[in-house]
């Protein structure tokens, strides 16, 4: 069902762990599917002075799909602009793993949120001016966690 | 080392039931309808291992209808049954309960959707059936209650006698069916004594060969074929008899022991015993006593279900998270959710189910990897603190 | 001389079948729906399978569900069809034709006592439709046509080409089926070609395992499934899959081959010219040239078949009075009285199919016997006034 | 589904055969159900003078049921005086052959029914009465094997 690379990176994550002193941390997903995952990151300037994510992190309670995609999210993250880092998408992880069972590929949305949601709480610490773009995101991630959280599953199906 | 701690969902087929099985593969290899001694050679095969089912239940040869598996009897049980009704012009009422096997529920769920009523029985935080609830969910137009008598996930042993005879005290007319899959030739189940009248068994749960089942099909009981043709078994159900599958079956049943069901419930309490007392946080699914001889099911909590399962693959050993069949829905099982269990408790279950070949060193060895990669992945996990 | 001529009630397992088979008795032996490697192992052969069969009939691999056999597919096809119609509070009218299996016929006949209409169109002489016929019955409450490819006791093979085009310019919803279980890998078959919707096929008639069966299901294709479950077969089929069982079938299309059905085609028209020439009175049963290449049908005047069938049996020839199941009742062939035989002749009749490994040298030895036992028969019948 | 006595008695039946000269001949069946049965018998007399089936042959099409109860019914009937040869019954037949599959059972009749039209036709022939329980017995024979030609099948069951 998972293919090599995703087990790989599900048996030996990349990136996995605490970062105390982050600068942005993104918290997304529900219990309910059994998928939460919290993404920390540190954001430094490369050599043109730009901000990029220096540094990132993630923990993550979720079956395979939800590490594998965690962990290779912020691997392509790392070394990216905020803009760029803000682009990504979740076909763009599914790609980097080589593919994903159908019925998994909602895990790789949540690692892209997570990402979005670090770059978010980052701005705001700052007190810098989110991007309508970004916010409107942030508010369609935020309804996606309570949503699943309200939802009780029917015993039956 | 390989472990393979899944018997629930499947068992290799015993060395001495493909043995029993291998003349029937080649050589005689008759159809059993066919009067020429090919035939005759495949009657007999299917007639020998008829009596060894019937004679494992103590019942009657011709109550045993040979099915393609578990999931033809239970549909074909309730389905079946449902069809005698909807021809005299009626609906009715059936009652089963919410940690039922996917094809019973969906079964059901079907026939509601057709206009019969069904109750879905609750079951308490071990997954039992509470007999009194049952007798207040009968109605006048009740005529068939089907609980199973063992659960897949949690291994739960319902009270059968107890249910059956708040059924044929209530109403001598209602048919009472278990789904017996899990516990055949594992738990005692007796026709008479638990006042049933249809019982699904299958074969690769047993070491048997796959693609093989039966209903049981008390003597006088009405039912419709699910699968109508030229009469065979009876008959209660057409198509070319699966011989060489059937004999595997038959032989299966015979291997079974009470010294194996003892040797797996040594294991089994064995596992519970060191996995509750080193894994901080674990907790078993299912009744404490009244379980399976061969069930384990534990939650551990800040961990997800198919993520420790394919950890514990990586070392050789082969579990499952709830029933196989729901390993590839994202939902939480709804056995699970029945015990009252939090979805995070319910995705964080593994079952591991044992079989005759299982050792204790097998076990002692799997603990080792469980609490290691339990650790591992709770290091790795957003909801999981350590003390 | 051992001689199986009753290659239509059943096959051996090939050798080369059961090679294939063996690894996932009790090694590979998981379940296809579990995640772990016994699992996968599983799935990987099961996917194995699925494609050499879509690979046989040109078609998709998520359009073969696996099925416990012939039967149960074509129980499924047209109750699973009709059940679409109940849902939507209807019934409605389906076409067949008298020389179907027992199967077809007797789900029909269920069908018809629900309420559904049905037509039985008559076949000709030989034991074919005629589209024409098939046009008229055509109404507008018309929801399915299911007419066998090839007949199991005759051989006729039916025009599906035209009664396909028929169906379709009449009304494109109109679901086609066919049962194709004896003509499978003998003739050629084509979903997109032959207008087919569903077509049944099984592996115990082509030298696989018993107990596994597909139908073909036209993707978009709506039917309600007969097995409810955990879903597997994309949602269609539920229940364990049946894996060394599918193995099994998968390899066995593999071998088949137009050497194979020339081979038998030449003792066919061997035999069928010998006895027709050698024997008084003799006279074949089916269509002359539109016919199933390992197919032989005669009567005998005067003979009565199962006589004549377990005389065959005491030299070791196998062969069978019409069809297998209906050897256990007393009523003539309803395919020979289709086809207007009166009942002296349908009684008469007996079946001869060939397989691979039938050779010249048995069937020369066959007819020599047969001379002799339509002989001594003849001569101690009640009938038979010898010339 | 047949015992070994039943396929001895099939493939080696006793008394098959023609009686050109036969004193009594009783013809039974039907065409439809498969089964046709000719049953000669010559009658003697006993030492103590009482009349008894001497010699007996038969001619059936039918089935190996068939055959084999044509064959030891007359192997039965050989011997016995007209009083106890028409007081056989298809049990003693089924008995001697150790049984017959529930299916066939109705087959054994035929042979019984035979006989009993074979010493009816003797008396008649005679111009001897005919015994009250042999004129009904008879009329049921014969309307059993009408009923049975003027039956046709239907072609779906
Ligand atoms: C309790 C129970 N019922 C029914 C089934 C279905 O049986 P089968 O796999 O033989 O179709 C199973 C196993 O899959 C089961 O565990
Ligand atoms: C034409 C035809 N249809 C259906 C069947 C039933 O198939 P199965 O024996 O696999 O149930 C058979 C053979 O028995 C057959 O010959």
């Amino acid at each position: 069902m998972y293919n090599q690379k995703v087990m790989d990176y599900f048996l030996k994550p990349i990136n996995m762990g605490d970062m105390p002193d982050a600068d942005g941390v993104g918290e997304v997903g529900n219990v309910v599917c059994g998928d939460v995952m919290h993404l920390f990151i540190r954001v430094g300037k490369n050599p043109a002075g730009k901000e990029v994510i220096a540094d990132v992190k993630f923990k993550t309670l979720g079956c395979v799909a939800a590490i594998a995609t965690s962990s290779i999210a912020t691997e392509l993250a790392k070394g990216k602009t905020l803009e760029q880092a803000m682009a990504m998408t979740n076909q763009d992880v599914v790609r980097e793993l080589g593919g994903l069972p159908p019925v998994k590929v909602h895990c790789s949305v949540l690692a892209v949120d997570a990402l979005k949601m670090a770059i978010y709480d980052y701005l705001k610490k700052q007190g810098r001016p989110i991007p309508e773009k970004l916010e409107k995101e942030a508010q369609r991630i935020r309804k996606d966690t309570e949503n699943a959280e309200a939802h009780t599953h029917p015993h039956v199906e | 080392m390989e472990v393979y701690l899944d018997h629930a969902a499947t068992t290799p087929i015993h060395p001495e039931v493909l043995v029993a099985m291998q003349p029937y593969f080649t050589e005689q290899f008759g159809n059993a309808s066919s009067l020429h001694k090919w035939g005759r050679e495949a009657r007999k095969a299917v007639d020998l291992a008829r009596e060894q089912i019937a004679d494992k239940l103590n019942i009657m040869c011709r109550e045993v209808i040979f099915t393609s598996g578990g999931t033809e009897a239970n549909n074909w049980a309730i389905k079946g049954v449902a069809f005698t009704r909807e021809a005299s012009g009626l609906k009715g009422h059936i009652i089963t309960q919410k940690t039922e096997h996917d094809c019973v529920l969906n079964a059901c769920k079907w026939l509601e959707s057709r206009g019969f009523a069904v109750t879905y029985l609750d079951v308490d935080e071990f997954g039992m059936v509470n007999p009194e609830d049952l007798k207040s969910a009968i109605r006048p137009e009740t005529f068939l209650v089907t609980i199973m008598h063992a659960n897949n996930e949690i291994g739960t042993v319902q009270p059968l006698k107890e249910i059956g005879q708040v059924i044929k005290t209530a109403n001598p007319a209602i048919l009472f069916h278990t789904d017996a899959c899990q516990s055949f030739t594992k738990e005692p189940l007796n026709l008479k004594d638990l006042n049933l009248d249809l019982i699904t068994i299958n074969s690769h749960k047993i070491y048997g060969p796959k693609g093989v089942g039966a209903l049981v099909v008390k003597q006088g009981t009405k039912l419709v074929p699910l699968l109508h043709g030229g009469g065979h078994e009876f008959g209660h159900r057409s198509g070319t008899i699966n011989v060489h599958g059937i004999m595997g079956f038959g032989k299966a049943v015979s291997l079974a022991s009470p010294e194996k069901n003892r040797h797996m419930q040594t294991l089994r309490d064995h596992l519970i015993k060191r996995v509750l007392a080193e894994i901080p946080g674990a907790l078993l699914n299912g009744h404490p006593t009244q379980r399976l001889v061969n069930n384990t099911n534990f939650s551990f909590p800040g961990v997800e279900g198919e993520a420790l399962l394919l950890r514990l693959d990586a070392h050789g050993i082969a579990a499952s998270t709830g029933s196989a069949c729901s390993s590839n829905t994202l939902e939480a099982s709804h056995t699970m959710m029945a015990i009252g269990r939090k979805p995070e408790l319910a995705h964080a279950s593994i079952r591991m189910s044992l079989g005759w070949e299982n050792t204790l060193e097998q076990m002692d060895y799997v603990v080792e990897v469980l609490k290691d990669e339990v650790k591992q992945l709770r290091s790795m996990s957003a909801t999981w603190r350590r003390e």
